[in-house]
């Protein structure tokens, strides 16, 4: 029963709040509410025993991702109100509502499986984080280690795509007005 | 309490590993010597990668010998699986990379080059489409082709112009897009299954009899449209000519070769099992599918007037002509595809090389693309050779024999005659016809008009060098003698793709 | 008697290779001399082989294969039996006459030499006409003519109605030798062979109806050369050529290849006597039609040419009726004083500049006495008089006709005998009687050189004298046609018939003479709506033109420009287009916007999920 | 209704991913756009929690932590991106994005 | 001799290749000597070539892909040995008589390999080996239009590419299939021809298979409806390139009729016999009427292409072997004829620059040599006999008379048509007044013209007389296809249409010693 009211809360609030990220005209309502919904859908999470994923949840999203977007919208000094010209709506709308439509009418159909077991079960009695830990180290050690890579890489990607050495284009200039490196100046000054 | 958990070392099979820590530790190299010396001529790293790329391919090669003595390998819980599909995959992968970085190599120099970051960047996602293609289990899938397309769309950018900054913003957003397509459909396969391993949820489903077939068709519906992104099949090839466009050349051609091979790869073990349980909708929707992509795409490259933006729709033209194979979905068809593509990637190395080195920085008067049709106008004139070349690229694309593409494309069309789509051979047929228009016009202009733009500026070959040459000669020679190497290819590939399972 | 027979056959086409070597020069008169020579070597050869053969010995030769495909096998295989050395004869006493007339006659000609090279290509490929022993070697001698019709025709290219004459005559040959090459096939393919002796020899186990076609085909072919009804316009146009050629070509030897043929034929055709029974028919309307249309005409040698067309009507009625050698003489007899009437024809020409009017002649025969004597005596000779040739070959034939009970046709015969008269005479009396009216028109007539006169004298004699070997002839010939004598049985009925038909000719004659030794301008006459049909040749030429030639060309230039541009060119180039116009509409849906292009990828996915739907319900509900 | 099954959360997560898909479709400006893809991976999370709850396995946990992972860097190369092209032109609006086309 | 059809097929790829080196002022002599050895070459072979042997001879296999059963199989019979020959032939007088042309260093790389593209068609026993160089001879063919031809050129040249290429990936379909057919079979792939010669297919796969190949061999032929490719194809290209068109290409459909569809399709062969009658038949007249109404004389001489092409077809349905004797005897005399007509109307052009007939006149008295032999091969066109085209066109409708009478009667009209407009033609060119100032002092034929004409002629009236040389290896070659097509055959109607020769051998040869 209270896992009911619960879910239908949650439900409700994560569905509304995503709407206003998706329908709002200002971009800081807009982050705000997808923050928020972010946070209850961490509640979805300790409601299902994950709860090793609900806080990373709002660490890595309210903590880290919300805060990239807000030095982003800061930087793009868009929280002013848009002036968005949207697609004609009803084919945006059409097509959101079909793919929801369709996708829940198959999907609201119970599945009936009698072959599924649980490679990894969870263990009464273990701590969640602990379980994670256990599989996380053991079986998806390799797909962590890649998403690290991801991760640096990710950084990289950051770094260099924003850094200042991507004001001057190399790409625009004929060669013979780039400016030298340092070291062949020096070269050319000896 | 959790049981602490035993496991021999042996039995992780770590060597599993290896090809794919090759380019990371490479990467790694080049972020280190960065660190410690700035400044260093991009030839270093070309050659660093250069190196570390073949010491990749030398791993491949011992591992497509252990596959032909001891079969299937699994590694690390299982996660790596290095069959047939990932040896073969990976070759293409490693060897097609070989090839393409020293293109980087050009006389002129151009933004990204003066990053090392761009050479560790693009290690990374060498080893992102490794990972991807070597297992079956769908989150390191998924982590892998993350790894790489981030990477890629960096490397998009990084050509730093403000086409290369649209291209990568849409192929990011689009990626994204795809990414949570991938992320449901996945979803949905491990409510249905509760396995996220294609070979165990395969078995799932087959031990279900495909009960919940609604499930599964939206899974598929998921994956596929998520997969169609990464291969451009219309209609979710949009990004496709805009980035090829907006990237440098070099790039364009890397992009239409080596990430397809990778999703193919996916694809295949995705959609392989679909095929063969008989699922009538999967079969329509493929059917559909390739044939759209095959005929739109040629439709639309007829029109265009930019060399490259003709080429990315033709590649899109080829990979909907290849997933066909996947369609067909008997060994041979599977073989088919790799034959194809090894030789379409000779070819389209070739064809995105020439475009290269005819790039030069600035536009003239009167050029709104970097390779306009008319740029080309009257090649012949000036340069027969370049011109020659060229033209045998476009002639191989085309599909005319003996040269490389032909082969692929006699072997695809032989495998869907063999199994039993005849109407699907005509259509790829008869879209043959239709690409040689396109291809035709390059020749066109290269051969039969005089030159149009009048300009004292060299703007053919003006980004030549040494090893973009020999790298356009490499090609030549292949797609040229290609008859030679089909049979011993062939034999390789079938081997493999048999003794996977496909 | 093979090296008769070679040099019988070669020395024309030396003589012809020799003259084209002189091509290009300009005139060269050993360019005339050499053929003419030749060719009297070739009669003299045939003379040789005349000779051997008249007791009933054949001479055949095989020279080579020409081809050999299958079961198919053709030899280059020539024979010199009684009835190819008649033909032999002919041609080469007439062509020998007509080269060395031509050397006076085209001597000032600029292509004089040109014109000795396709005289003798002419003669030559008339001789392989005659002297093959298969029907593909006659089919090489008949197109050969033609071919050389052709040239000959044109000769005088720089004029349109010469050229125009000459791809008439040859596109109508060929309507009809498409007949003959049918009639081939047929053989070939019911006989397995196509030697003349194996064909006869197999024709009487061929189902009738076949031989029927044969029969036909054949005769269409024949019909052609021959200038029969309906394809006759040919032969009166073809009198833009060079006069020489006119009298070898379209009076004594081409056109009578017909004739031959049926001749030659002759087992095929007595099996089938309803075809010969047509022939014949054909024949006598020919023979008529052409007749009628020579009594109003103003052209000389029109009128020569359609006397010629029905003179070779009387010879199909002859053959069609089955008395071969009677139409295989009447040919010769025909050949030797048509050729000496076309040969004076030349003369008068050549006196007249050309001018081919007797209404604007007259009186000529002062100036030009040997002329006048020449074409008297063939004039004679044509109408039937006795003693002269015709007498013995023309009667001959109407006697045949009275014979076999075609009492039609011998009444069609008899009046034709009686225009022929008349119309020769019309002629005769214009030009050499009556008023000098060419003075009018400012002409100096003189008499030709001697010797053409001299050259013309071999014909002369032989168009008095040749009824002369009726007998001898008739049995040397019958060894291999059919021997049927013609007698009427009845001497009182002979006697009227000959007298009578005498008679009738001389009144004919004498009518002619009497209405054109002068000449007065007869309005009344030519508005008559008979006249006027004659006059226009029947409307037939323009019949053809109207509904043959112009319909051909409009529909030629409907199927190049209206079909072949806009039907079929056009739906490969809308095909490609298709494409095309396709790209240029929908490549706007790749707008560059990002927007549309998730869109789209959404649109994918939401298309597919639909289909996934219907599917997995309608699995439900056949599940269910 | 009341006894909250898998289905429920499929369906929850399919609405928000419907959202999510709204948004991506009709956003103009990247950012907003890029809140929208946050969406999408964020709906599929719910689901994979909830199967992995109702499976009692904890695959489907792992599969949502490499979810946020890559949602995490994505948004670190996305903002990237949006920092350089927007140093270029001055807009992030997709309106900008235009030059290629046909 | 072993290896001389490779030699023959890549000795002027080799000499292509070199030729890049070679300076551009001595080019001509470097082709003029590479194509005479070539041709010298194709002698020794017809010297090696056994008459008597009816089946394939000079054959060599390496496997160049034995899994999929594509090997370099080649082998050449009666009616190849002679197409090998023409093509070599006319490849020698093409680079010999060359105008001047721009680039001509480009053309004559350019025509060596087309001469080994050409050749490798005809030498080819390998389905595939024979779709190679089938494509590839497109691609020469593609440049002599586009890059030296009239203002149209891109047009009718990018028209000839993409028709023809169409075509034949349908019939790469079908070949893939007859490959596949033979796998089910006997379970190896294989793409040799005299391996498909052992299989015998159901009628319906027959029907199906008959009808890709078609579609690829009709659009070269070119058959009617698929022809309007050819009008622009000779309208643009530089003579050369229409010669060789016309002479050799053209002939690939015909000979791969005989070499491919009869064979191997022997009951869908007779099955559409008739309806491949009725199309030929209206290739024959139709675009016999359509050359009547051109105005360019190329254009003449390019529809009348089509209408003899019909006859060649007809013949070759005749499925007998006189009638395929003949077809492929008239390809040959085709090629020799049209071949120098279009040389003749290149030498007109290159003096007047227009190959309108309303622009000459009269030129008989002008040009008198050219005019002889403008008529020579208009004669031989028109199918007079003691020409060339006689003996094929006789042959081919004497053939398909055992066939269909009507069908064959009205063929026959071809004889009629043709003359019409050829001599139309001729007329207008020749004959008349000279009316143009330009035409009164135009130089006749001059010497490098001659050493193109005189042969051409030559051979048009020595074939035409003496046949046998040619005609006999080609009839032995034809009776071992005959005879296989009707052991193969399944039907009872193809077993009547098509003779039995073992049987009629005999009676033909009693019936040669009647004759002897």
């Amino acid at each position: 029963m209270f896992e009911a009211i619960a879910f239908y809360l949650f439900a409700f609030l994560t569905i509304t709040m995503f709407f206003i990220t998706v329908m709002s005209k200002h971009a800081l309502y807009s982050m705000t509410a997808l923050a928020a919904g972010m946070i209850f859908i961490s509640a979805f999470f300790f409601m299902l025993g994950a709860d090793f994923l609900g806080a990373v949840q709002i660490i890595v999203y309210t903590g880290a991702v919300m805060a990239l977007y807000a030095f982003g919208m800061m930087f793009f000094d868009s929280t002013r109100e848009l002036k968005e010209k949207n697609t004609p709506s009803l084919l945006v709308f059409g097509l959101g509502g079909m793919a929801a439509l369709l996708t829940v009418i198959i999907v609201a159909a119970p599945i009936v499986s009698s072959n599924i077991t649980a490679a990894y079960p969870i263990v009464e009695g273990v701590g969640n984080t602990q379980a994670v830990g256990m599989v996380l180290f053991t079986k998806y050690l390799i797909p962590f280690e890649v998403a690290a890579v991801m991760l640096l890489v990710a950084m990289i990607a950051g770094i260099v795509l924003a850094g200042k050495k991507m004001d001057v284009s190399l790409t625009l200039v004929e060669d013979d007005v780039i400016p030298q490196p340092e070291k062949e100046k020096e070269k050319a000054a000896s | 309490m959790l049981e602490p958990v035993n496991i021999s070392l042996e039995s992780l099979n770590l060597s599993t590993l290896t090809p794919m820590l090759i380019p990371i530790i490479g990467a790694l190299v080049i972020l280190c010597i960065d660190l410690i010396k700035g400044g260093l001529n991009k030839s270093l790293y070309v050659m660093l990668s250069l190196l570390f790329l073949l010491m990749d391919f030398g791993s491949l090669v011992d591992f497509a010998q252990l596959f032909s003595q001891n079969g299937t390998m699994m590694g690390f819980f299982d996660v790596m699986l290095i069959d047939g599909l990932a040896i073969i995959g990976q070759l293409i992968i490693v060897v097609s990379s070989m090839l393409f970085i020293p293109l980087s190599l050009t006389s002129k120099r151009f933004h990204e080059y003066a990053y090392p970051e761009f050479y560790a960047l693009f290690l990374f996602m060498i080893a992102g489409f490794q990972f991807m293609v070597a297992t079956d289990n769908l989150i390191l899938i998924f982590v892998g082709l993350e790894l790489a397309s981030l990477a890629l769309y960096t490397l998009i950018a990084l050509h730093n112009r403000n086409k290369s900054f649209e291209a990568a913003i849409k192929y990011f957003t689009m990626g994204a897009l795809a990414a949570g397509f991938f992320s449901f459909g996945a979803m949905i396969l491990y409510a249905l299954t509760g396995s996220i391993e294609i070979n165990q949820i395969s078995a799932v489903l087959a031990a279900d009899g495909y009960s919940n077939i609604g499930f599964v068709l939206v899974a598929v519906t998921f994956l596929l449209a998520s997969f169609g992104f990464k291969l451009s099949l219309i209609p979710f090839h949009a990004w496709t000519p805009d980035v090829y466009e907006g990237s440098s050349a070099a790039l364009a051609g890397y992009m239409s070769i080596v990430p397809k091979i990778a999703a193919f790869v996916v694809a295949m073990r995705l959609f392989e099992f679909l095929v063969h349980s008989n699922v009538i909708w999967l079969e329509t929707i493929l059917y559909i599918l390739v044939v759209l992509t095959m005929t739109l795409a040629n439709i639309w490259a007829l029109v265009q007037s930019d060399v490259k933006r003709m080429l990315a729709y033709s590649s899109i033209s080829h990979a909907g002509f290849v997933m066909a194979a996947i369609l067909i979905g008997t060994t041979q068809a599977n073989s088919a595809l790799f034959l194809y593509w090894v030789l379409f990637a000779f070819s389209n190395l070739g064809a995105f090389a020439m475009l290269w080195v005819n790039r030069q920085k600035v536009l003239i008067a009167g050029q709104d693309s970097d390779h306009p049709f008319e740029k080309f106008a009257g090649l012949i004139h000036t340069m027969p050779t370049a011109a020659a070349i060229m033209g045998l690229f476009m002639l191989s694309l085309a599909g005319l024999p003996p040269f490389g593409v032909f082969w692929g494309k006699m072997y695809m069309i032989g495998s869907a005659v063999s199994g039993g789509y005849t109407v699907l051979a005509l259509i790829m047929a008869l879209n043959s016809a239709i690409a040689a228009y396109y291809y035709l016009k390059l020749i066109v202009f290269m051969f039969m008009k005089e030159p149009i733009y009048q300009t004292d500026k060299a703007i053919h070959m003006v980004n030549a060098s040494m090893p973009l040459k020999t790298i356009i000669g490499f090609a030549t020679v292949i797609t040229i003698f290609s008859v030679f190497i089909v049979s011993p290819l062939m034999e390789f590939i079938t081997a493999l793709v048999y003794n996977s399972g496909y | 008697m093979e090296m008769y027979l070679y040099i019988a056959l070669f020395a024309p086409l030396v003589g012809s290779l020799f003259a084209a070597l002189f091509g290009a020069s300009p005139k060269t008169l050993i360019a005339g001399i050499v053929p003419s020579a030749l060719l009297f070597i070739s009669f003299l050869s045939s003379l040789v082989l005349l000779v051997h053969v008249i007791d009933g010995d054949v001479v055949h030769v095989e020279m080579m294969t020409w081809m050999a495909a299958g079961d198919l096998y053709i030899p280059f295989g020539f024979v010199v039996d009684q009835v190819s050395v008649t033909m032999m004869m002919v041609v080469t006493v007439v062509s020998t006459v007509v080269h060395v007339y031509s050397i006076g006659y085209m001597d000032h000609d600029k292509g004089f030499n040109r014109f000795f090279s396709w005289l003798s290509a002419f003669v030559f490929s008339m001789m392989v006409l005659v002297m093959s022993d298969n029907f593909a070697g006659l089919f090489i001698g008949w197109e050969g003519v033609g071919l050389c019709s052709w040239g000959l025709i044109g000769f005088w290219y720089h004029k349109e109605s010469a050229t125009w004459a000459a791809n008439e005559a040859f596109i109508m040959n060929r309507i009809a030798d498409l007949g003959m090459l049918i009639g081939i096939f047929l053989i070939y393919w019911n006989t397995g062979s196509l030697q003349y002796d194996k064909v006869f020899a197999q024709m009487s186990g061929v189902d009738i109806s076949i031989v029927t076609m044969i029969g036909i085909f054949l005769f269409i072919g024949a019909m052609g050369k021959s200038a029969q009804f309906p394809l006759h316009t040919w032969l009166a146009d073809a009198m833009e050529g060079p006069t020489p050629v006119s009298a070898l070509i379209h009076a004594a030897t081409m056109v009578t290849a017909g004739v031959y043929l049926v001749v030659r034929a002759n087992p095929i055709y007595d099996l089938i006597p309803d075809v010969g029974y047509f022939i014949a028919c054909l024949g006598a309307f020919v023979a008529m039609f052409a007749a009628s249309m020579a009594l109003v005409n103003r052209d000389m040698k029109r009128i020569i040419a359609y006397s010629t067309l029905s003179q070779l009507g009387y010879m199909f009625v002859a053959a069609g009726l089955g008395a071969y050698w009677v139409a295989l003489f009447h040919l010769m007899a025909h050949a030797f004083f048509k050729a000496l009437l076309f040969l004076g024809a030349g003369n008068v020409m050549h006196a007249m500049n050309d001018e081919l009017d007797p209404f604007k002649m007259g009186g000529l025969r002062h100036t030009m006495k040997g002329t006048f004597i020449m074409m008297t005596l063939a004039s004679v000779a044509l109408a039937g008089i006795f003693p002269l040739a015709g007498f013995f070959s023309k009667d001959l034939i109407l006697e045949v006709s009275f014979i076999e009970h075609h009492y039609i046709l011998y009444t069609v015969l008899l009046l034709t005998a009686g225009m022929t008269a008349f119309y020769s005479f019309r002629l005769i009396a214009l030009i050499f009687h009556g008023e000098e009216r060419y003075k009018l028109f400012g002409f100096h007539p003189h008499e030709a050189y001697k010797y053409m006169l001299i050259a013309m004298s071999p014909l002369a004699l032989l168009a008095v004298i040749a009824g002369a070997f009726k007998m001898t002839y008739f049995e040397m010939v019958t060894k291999i046609l059919p021997m049927t004598e013609y007698h009427v049985h009845n001497p009182m009925v002979y006697w009227i018939m000959t007298i009578g038909t005498q008679l009738f000719v001389i009144a004919c004659i004498l009518y002619a003479y009497r209405k054109y030794e002068v000449v007065k301008e007869d309005k009344k006459m030519e508005e008559n709506i008979g006249y006027k049909i004659l006059w226009n040749q029947y409307y037939i030429p323009r019949l053809y033109d109207e509904y043959v030639a112009k319909p051909y060309q409009e529909l030629s230039r409907i199927f190049w420009k209206d079909i072949d541009m806009k039907v079929v060119d056009a739906t490969v180039d809308m095909v490609a287009n298709v494409f095309y116009k396709t790209g240029e509409k929908t490549r706007g849906m790749q707008n560059g916007n990002l927007s549309s292009m998730l869109q789209w990828m959404v649109v994918g996915l939401v298309v597919m999920l639909a289909l996934a739907a219907v599917y997995s319900i309608a699995t439900a509900l056949v599940a269910g | 209704m009341m006894e909250i099954g898998l289905n429920h959360y499929l369906v929850l997560s399919t609405i928000l991913f419907a959202i999510g898909l709204l948004g991506v479709m009709r956003r103009r400006n990247l950012l907003m756009l890029f809140f929208a893809t946050e969406i999408l991976l964020n709906s599929v999370n719910i689901a994979f929690a909830a199967i992995s709850h109702f499976y009692g396995d904890l695959s489907g946990q792992m599969f949502a932590f490499f979810v946020i992972a890559i949602a995490a860097s994505e948004v670190a190369v996305g903002l990237g991106l949006l920092v350089v092209w927007f140093k270029r032109s001055g807009s992030i609006d997709l309106e900008t994005l235009k030059s290629m086309r046909g | 001799m072993d290896s001389i059809l490779t030699i023959l097929i890549f000795f002027p790829a080799v000499a292509g290749v070199l030729g890049f080196v070679v300076h551009k002022d001595s080019i001509r002599a470097y082709g003029i000597s590479v194509a005479a050895i070539e041709f010298a070459l194709s002698l020794v072979l017809w010297m090696g070539y056994d008459p008597n042997v009816s089946g394939m001879q000079f054959m060599e296999s390496i496997p160049l892909v034995p899994e999929f059963g594509i090997s370099y199989l080649l082998g050449i019979d009666g009616i190849s040995l002679f197409i090998i020959i023409m093509a070599s032939f006319f490849t020698m007088i093409g680079i010999a008589t060359l105008g001047d042309t721009k680039r001509i260093k480009d053309m004559i790389i350019t025509l060596l390999f087309l001469q080994m593209t050409m050749i490798g068609v005809f030498a080819s026993l390998d389905a595939i080996l024979f779709y190679v160089f089938w494509e590839l001879s497109l691609v020469p063919m593609l440049y002599i239009i586009g890059a030296w031809g009239g203002p149209l050129r891109i047009y009718a040249s990018v028209k000839f590419f993409l028709y023809t290429f169409t075509g034949s990936l349908v019939m790469l379909v079908g070949m893939l299939f007859m490959a596949y057919f033979y796998q089910q079979a006997t379970g190896v792939w294989s793409f040799s021809l005299l391996e498909w010669y052992r299989l015998i297919l159901p009628e319906n796969y027959q029907l199906w298979l008959f009808a890709a190949f078609f579609f690829g061999f009709a659009i070269k032929v070119p058959m009617f409806p698929f022809h309007t490719w050819l009008p622009y194809a000779h309208g643009q290209a530089p003579t050369i390139g229409s010669v060789l068109l016309a002479a050799v290409l053209l002939k690939m459909g015909t000979y791969a009729f005989v070499r491919f569809s009869l064979p191997l399709f022997p009951d869908a062969s007779v099955f559409f016999m008739m309806p491949i009658a009725v199309l030929a038949i209206i290739m024959i007249i139709y675009t016999a009427m359509v050359a009547y109404a051109q105005e360019d004389i190329k254009q003449v001489i390019a529809y009348s292409s089509v209408s003899h092409m019909g006859v060649i077809i007809l013949g070759t349905f005749a499925l007998n072997v006189e009638g395929i004797a003949g077809s492929v005897f008239l390809m040959i005399g085709h090629g020799i004829v049209s071949g120098a007509l279009f040389y003749l109307v290149g030498v007109i052009y290159d003096r007047r620059h227009t190959k309108m007939m309303s622009e000459f006149g009269g030129l008989a008295s002008v040009m008198p040599r050219y005019a002889t032999i403008f008529g020579i091969m208009m004669m031989a066109s028109v199918g007079l006999p003691l020409t060339i085209n006689f003996v094929g066109e006789f042959l081919s409708l004497l053939g398909f008379y055992k066939q269909s009478h009507i069908m064959t009667l009205i063929a026959g009209i071809a004889i009629i048509v043709g003359a019409i407009y050829m001599l139309a033609a001729y007329k207008k060119i020749f004959f008349g007044e000279v009316t143009k100032e330009e035409n009164k002092n135009l130089p006749d034929v001059n010497k490098r013209e001659m050493f193109a004409l005189i042969p051409l002629t030559v051979i048009a009236l020595w074939l035409g007389i003496y046949p046998k040389p040619i005609l006999e290896p080609i009839s032995n070659s034809t009776e071992s296809i005959v005879q296989l097509m009707h052991d193969k055959a399944i039907t009872q109607e193809a077993k009547a249409r098509i003779p039995n020769l073992v049987e009629e051998m005999s009676l033909s040869r009693t019936l040669t010693q009647e004759a002897h």
